[in-house]
């Protein structure tokens, strides 16, 4: 049995030679086809990314975009459908308000505004996917591994923040 | 294109196509493809200049030799002097036919006989010194 | 004991993970063995398995078998995307009796071993999914689709070829069809042609009668000057609004006399006629073409001189006598239809000529595009198809120049697919009614089609004359005084090795096919998705080529990309059949994604309320808690995302199951 | 409005004329111009055959240069104006051009940094100065005057993007402005064979005659031109290029024509320069002049 929870020492993961491990939050309808396009298309991209499929970019709680730099990613990627083009009409939109705001709290708390990214692609963006993930590679390997601020946070537990409610309205 | 793609070197470079190119980008902007064919002309003339691959007399590639000359000297050119220069060791009978020209461009003032040269010169020198170190760097 | 998969999801998991090599696909780039020995190791993990072709017969039924003999009741399958196979292996479930919901797929085909190159990296990447999907599936409940009822009639938009052929298809299975079209007739682009490749036929003598048939059928319901304006609901439960636009003229009660064609106070045509691409003119009260259906004239508001000053004598009113067709008073009307499916036939438009200024077309008169000239040889056209120059000389020499806007970064890169073939025709077809000589340019010689090779050789006997090269420009520039007066194609002859300058008296631009120019809204309207240049997408370009991602939508014909008539109409077909098959089945299973509210955590803040799109959500007054209505939901998640106090929660993407995932795929192994 | 000027080899020969009349016109435009300091030939096409990469070198000291002044250079000739510019973008899309550039640069101990926004005087009469402001400086408009505009190769294409690579319109607006008529000229990014016609006579002739045909059967009193070796070639071959017929055209520099709507005398436009006398023209269309 592995121990799956064990941590590594951050000496292993140096500037340079660290492989970022970015988080995605892509929708069913665009970006996540997208990147089923890519994968037919073979067009290759850097391995970082682990896709977590959901139905709309506006199911993406800010709370699991915390818990991803809370259990040790470096990056975390929203992928969702263009302005207009929402599957479910105007799911997008509440994704970026929230983006917006959640934006200006993890600057608050020290994270760099590249480790977080929203992204419009659409089913038909397959080279786009490429493009972004490899952009966003790049930019995480200059800024190094992320240091969580408080090791302890436990994002199911914790009391929601003002912002985030303000938010949702 | 096809004849370079296939590797066709010596039929590419002793053709006269590559010397027919003006550089006038039209074919850059027009190719239903985006090949940069201008870029590749270049590259074909230098490598035919470097290999000699062009007939005896050829003006051309002695325009282009004077010309670098010409600025690694002076820094600038003196357009009538190297008009000069390039028929004297290509076609110097012709020289005669650009008679009525020379008169009309000494006529308009537009003929310069002295050297128009800029005051650093060494540092053209230098400056073309150094790509060729930098080059030979990269080639190994 | 196992759980008996349809009980509450309560036992103690027992995880089955199922690594698929896809042949090579996967196997290739990703270490099946080693992520299946990892698999092993991974918590409440009790069968690893790896297999050649999970999605095949015996790959399902090594995962029912498992299933059966180990009391599984949860498992992870690692192969392609869960867009393609998710109900293949769902059933797999099903059928080992448990609930089909208890299922994670990993994709890692499309999202690893086909987009990375890396083994090491992508074995890594493998292992973090398969472990995250075995974290979460833990958490899966069973969950049952919704059953919901069809309405069997079916909605179909664009009246050319292909909605002509889908709309008489279904109407004669018995089903009611909506056909809506833009234009005042149907018949498309085909209406415009004369002659069919590679066989010849008469277009007009195949295509009539069909739309003749559209027109008569008590099955269907045919809306031409008419746009739809909007659509909700979902497969099987459309509701559309179909914006018509006023012709001016009563359908039921104009009888196509033209009488007041005729009496209409402009003696002469003095407007483009749309029909003749702007080659003849017409008058303000017309009807587009003799064949046209439905035969209703229509008053063109912008001509008509009434609409102007109101001063007309309205002599066409007079002349209508009693039937009293003619009201200038006619608004703008809306239809609203119920429909259980949707075809879209929007078909394409060509290629503006003018954006290949090095043409010359809009600049030397005697440079035509290819659908002009179908117009000019065709016997109803405006010459009655004498083929003649502006002048009303005979053409004696023809350039047709491929290609036109094709196969160029430029402008469009795809090969537009009919114009090869089109461009033959043509020059078939003058060869034979003028006998000019006639010169095709072209790049490639794209015949691929029954018949398409041998009309080819058909024309290579008749003399026609082909020069492989693109042409470089249309100038009217003499250089030599033979070309005094002419156009000059001047293109380089590959196959000769020299440039040429042809001088001609005419010239043909075969232009391209391009997407409508509102395929993006109506792609947005109809909630599909479309490439960037605009040709609507199928669901899979081989295995569901009239299917979009919007369940109940279908797409047939030129909308989705170049296509000849046989290809649209055999398309046209094939849409109608999955509509059919659609509709006939009666009622449809929903994804049970929806959301609802933990009442007992609801504070009652009516946050997610606005949020739904689709009016879902509810406030109960009584309770003081939020409610969503099930059969509206359709399955976003957003309101789930968006309360306060996480009360609302989206079934099979839960925050508990997310967060497990989240953890999963960061968890060091 | 200030900006670093870079005349470049041929507007100190042949293509004196153009910087004269240039200078003139800039300076009553209240636009100032202040020429870079020992500024190095371009290395521009014929260069560029020999040694590609020496050529983006030698456009490198001169944009390393301007760089510093902290203006933006001006390059009246084309072929200055696309070389200056490609260098730039050689340098910045192949990291190994950016390498060799920045070494030679190190070597004659100047800055790295060669990205200065190099200007065509077309795109700054247009969009920074603009047409109402020239509109007002037009005293002596050249009414009933045809104008074939020329741009010819590279002004255009393929690195400008202040005007239309097919169907440039930027000249056109301004001799409009001048009170002229443009004629329809669809040769009007035609080449005009540059070196060619020393080089490969028989093939640089054709190329001039289409031109020169071309304004001739548009009815064009003149020809306009923005490229020292355009002009060259246009005006010092009219007669070889006529055959029977003989053109006779003036081939004037824009900023000449511009010269001669502000009222300007003719000789401070260098317009003494021109093989074929303008006055007998001007004359004839009765437009006044200085």
């Amino acid at each position: 049995m592995h121990d799956e929870n064990s941590k590594p020492t951050n000496g292993t993961r140096m500037p340079g030679s660290f492989e970022p491990r970015i988080v995605g939050f892509f929708c069913t309808w665009c970006t996540y086809l997208a990147a089923d396009l890519a994968g037919t298309s073979r067009i290759k991209y850097a391995p970082n990314v682990r896709v977590i499929r959901v139905m709309c970019s506006g199911r993406v709680d800010p709370q699991f975009v915390l818990s991803a730099f809370a259990h040790g990613a470096d990056g975390v990627l929203i992928g969702g459908c263009h302005p207009g083009d929402c599957h479910y009409q105007k799911g997008n939109y509440n994704c970026l308000r929230r983006v917006r705001l959640l934006k200006r709290m993890l600057a608050q708390l020290g994270i760099e505004e590249d480790r977080f990214r929203l992204e419009w692609i659409s089913a038909a963006e397959g080279d786009r996917v490429r493009v972004v993930i490899n952009d966003m590679v790049e930019k995480l390997r200059a800024l190094g591994p992320f240091h969580c601020p408080a090791e302890s946070y436990n994002p199911v537990a914790a009391p929601q923040q003002h912002e985030l409610e303000e938010a949702a309205v | 294109m096809h004849l370079s793609r296939e590797g066709f070197k010596e039929e590419v470079l002793s053709s006269y196509t590559i010397w027919l190119c003006t550089c006038c980008y039209a074919c850059m902007v027009e190719c239903p493809k985006k090949i940069n064919i201008t870029h590749l002309m270049y590259a074909l003339k230098t490598r035919a200049i470097q290999e000699h691959f062009y007939p005896k007399h050829f003006a051309i590639p002695v325009l282009a030799e004077e010309f670098s000359r010409m600025i690694r000297g002076s820094g600038r050119i003196t357009e009538s002097r190297l008009m000069v220069m390039v028929l004297l060791k290509t076609a110097f009978w012709k020289l005669l036919g650009f008679g009525h020209l020379g008169l009309n461009l000494l006529r308009t003032g537009r003929m310069r006989f002295e050297r128009e040269k800029i005051t650093r010169r060494d540092e053209i020198t230098t400056l073309l010194d150094s790509v060729e170190v930098t080059r030979k760097a990269l080639a190994r | 004991m196992p759980d008996d998969g349809q009980g509450n999801g309560a036992a103690a998991p027992k995880i089955g993970v199922y690594v698929c090599y896809c042949g090579t696909n996967i196997a290739a780039t990703v270490d099946v063995h080693e992520l299946t020995e990892y698999a092993k190791g991974l918590p409440d993990v009790a069968v690893a398995r790896e297999y050649k072709y999970l999605c095949s017969d015996p790959g399902q039924e090594l995962i029912r078998q498992d299933i059966c003999d180990h009391g599984l009741n949860r498992i992870v399958v690692a192969s392609c995307s869960p867009l393609m196979h998710e109900p293949t292996f769902r059933g797999a479930l099903f059928r080992a009796g448990i609930n089909p919901f208890f299922l994670q797929m990993v994709n890692i085909r499309e999202h690893v071993s086909w987009v990375h190159t890396s083994r090491a990296a992508a074995t890594a990447k493998a292992k973090d999914l398969v472990r995250a999907a075995a974290r979460r599936v833990r958490l899966h409940q069973p969950l049952e689709k919704r059953k919901v009822e069809i309405n069997p009639q079916v909605l179909i938009v664009g009246g050319g070829i292909t909605g002509i052929h889908a709309a008489l298809t279904i109407a004669n299975s018995g089903k009611h069809v909506y056909l809506v079209e833009r234009q005042p007739t149907i018949g498309g682009h085909m209406a415009y042609f004369d002659k069919t490749f590679p066989t010849l036929d008469c277009a007009a003598c195949i295509l009539t009668p069909k739309m003749t048939a559209v027109g008569a059928h008590p099955n269907i319901t045919l809306w031409t000057y008419s746009e739809v304006a909007a659509i909700e609901g979902y497969v099987g439960n459309y509701k559309v609004k179909v914006r018509r636009k006023p012709r001016y003229v009563y359908e039921d009660l104009c009888i196509g006399c033209q009488e007041c064609v005729e009496a209409c106070i402009y003696k002469e045509g003095r407007w483009a006629d749309e029909f003749n691409q702007g080659l003849s003119k017409r008058k303000p009260i017309y009807l587009p073409f003799p064949q046209a259906v439905p035969q209703k004239v229509l008053i063109d508001h912008d001509a008509c001189i009434e609409f102007k000053s109101g001063k007309c004598k309205k002599t066409c009113v007079e002349a209508c006598g009693e039937r009293m067709a003619i009201d200038f008073k006619m608004q703008e009307s809306i239809e609203e239809v119920e429909v259980g499916a949707v075809i879209l036939a929007t078909g394409f438009k060509t290629f503006d000529a003018r954006r290949n200024a090095y043409y010359g077309y809009g600049t030397y008169p005697n440079v035509y595009t290819s659908l002009e000239i179908e117009r000019l040889i065709n016997a109803s056209g405006p010459t009655g198809g004498e083929l003649m120059l502006r002048n009303g000389a005979k053409p004696r020499m023809v350039g047709i120049v491929h290609c036109v806007g094709s196969r160029d970064h430029n402008t469009n890169r795809w090969c537009s697919k009919v114009c090869c073939m089109y461009s033959l025709k043509l020059a078939h077809l003058i060869r034979e009614r003028t006998g000019a000589e006639v010169y095709n340019f072209y790049i490639d010689m794209r015949t691929p089609g029954k018949g398409y090779e041998e009309f080819y050789d058909r024309l290579l006997d008749e003399g026609v004359h082909f020069v492989r090269g693109r042409v470089a420009e249309v100038t009217d520039w003499p250089v030599h005084p033979s070309e005094e007066g002419k156009l000059i194609i001047r293109a380089e002859d590959t196959l000769a090795g020299f440039v040429r300058r042809v001088a001609v008296d005419m010239v043909i631009l075969s232009v391209g096919l391009e997407p409508q120019s509102d395929a993006h809204e109506v792609r947005r309207l109809f909630n599909i998705s479309c490439s960037e240049e605009g040709w609507f997408l199928e669901r899979h370009p081989k295995l569901a080529p009239v299917s979009t991602f919007t369940d109940g939508v279908y797409i047939a014909g030129a909308c989705q990309g170049p296509k000849d008539i046989p290809d649209s109409v055999a398309q046209a077909g094939a849409a109608a059949a999955e509509a059919l098959a659609l509709i006939d089945a009666k009622y449809v299973e929903l994804e049970p994604y929806t959301a609802h509210v933990l009442e007992e955590a609801c504070s009652g803040c009516k946050t997610c309320v606005p949020v739904c799109p689709y009016q879902a959500i509810s406030f109960i007054e009584e309770t003081k808690k939020a409610q969503v209505n099930e059969v509206l939901c359709k399955g976003c998640g957003t309101c789930a995302a968006t309360c306060p106090s996480g009360s609302i929660s989206q079934n099979l993407f839960e925050d508990q199951e997310i967060f497990a995932e989240v953890e999963g795929l960061l968890a060091y192994a | 409005m200030k900006y670093t000027y870079y005349p470049g080899c041929s507007l100190k020969g042949t293509g004196r004329a153009y910087e004269e009349s240039l200078l003139a016109v800039f300076r009553a435009l209240d636009v100032e111009l202040q020429e870079l300091e020992d500024w190095n030939c371009c290395g521009a096409t014929t260069y560029m055959s020999y040694d590609e990469l020496k050529s983006y070198a030698l456009a490198g000291r001169n944009l390393a240069m301007a760089k510093q002044t902290g203006n933006d250079l001006l390059a009246p000739c084309a072929a200055c104006y696309l070389v200056l510019n490609k260098a730039q973008f050689y340098v910045k899309e192949y990291p190994w051009i950016g390498d060799v550039v920045s070494n030679a640069l190190q070597a004659i101990h100047l800055p790295n940094d060669i990205q200065v926004k190099v200007r065509h005087p077309l795109d700054i009469l247009l969009n920074d100065v603009g047409l109402d402001a020239i509109r007002a400086h037009v005293t002596h408009p050249l009414k009933g005057l045809k104008v074939a505009p020329y741009y010819g190769c590279q002004i255009v294409r393929p690195y400008a993007l202040f005007d239309n690579q097919r169907n440039p319109t930027s000249m056109d607006r301004l001799i409009e402005a001048c009170g002229a008529t443009c004629v329809y000229y669809p040769v009007k990014t035609h080449c005009c064979g540059g070196s060619q016609k020393g080089t490969l006579p028989e093939v640089g002739i054709d190329l001039i005659r289409r031109l020169l045909t071309e304004a001739a059967r548009n009815q064009a009193d003149a020809i306009a031109t923005l490229c020292p070796l355009c002009q060259f070639n246009l005006e010092a071959f009219e007669g070889e290029a006529g055959d029977s017929r003989k053109f006779n055209m003036p081939v004037l520099y824009f900023t000449q024509l511009m010269a001669i709507a502000f009222g300007m005398p003719l000789a401070e436009a260098g317009l003494q320069r021109s093989f074929v006398d303008v006055k007998p023209l001007l004359a004839e269309r009765e437009i006044a002049y200085a």
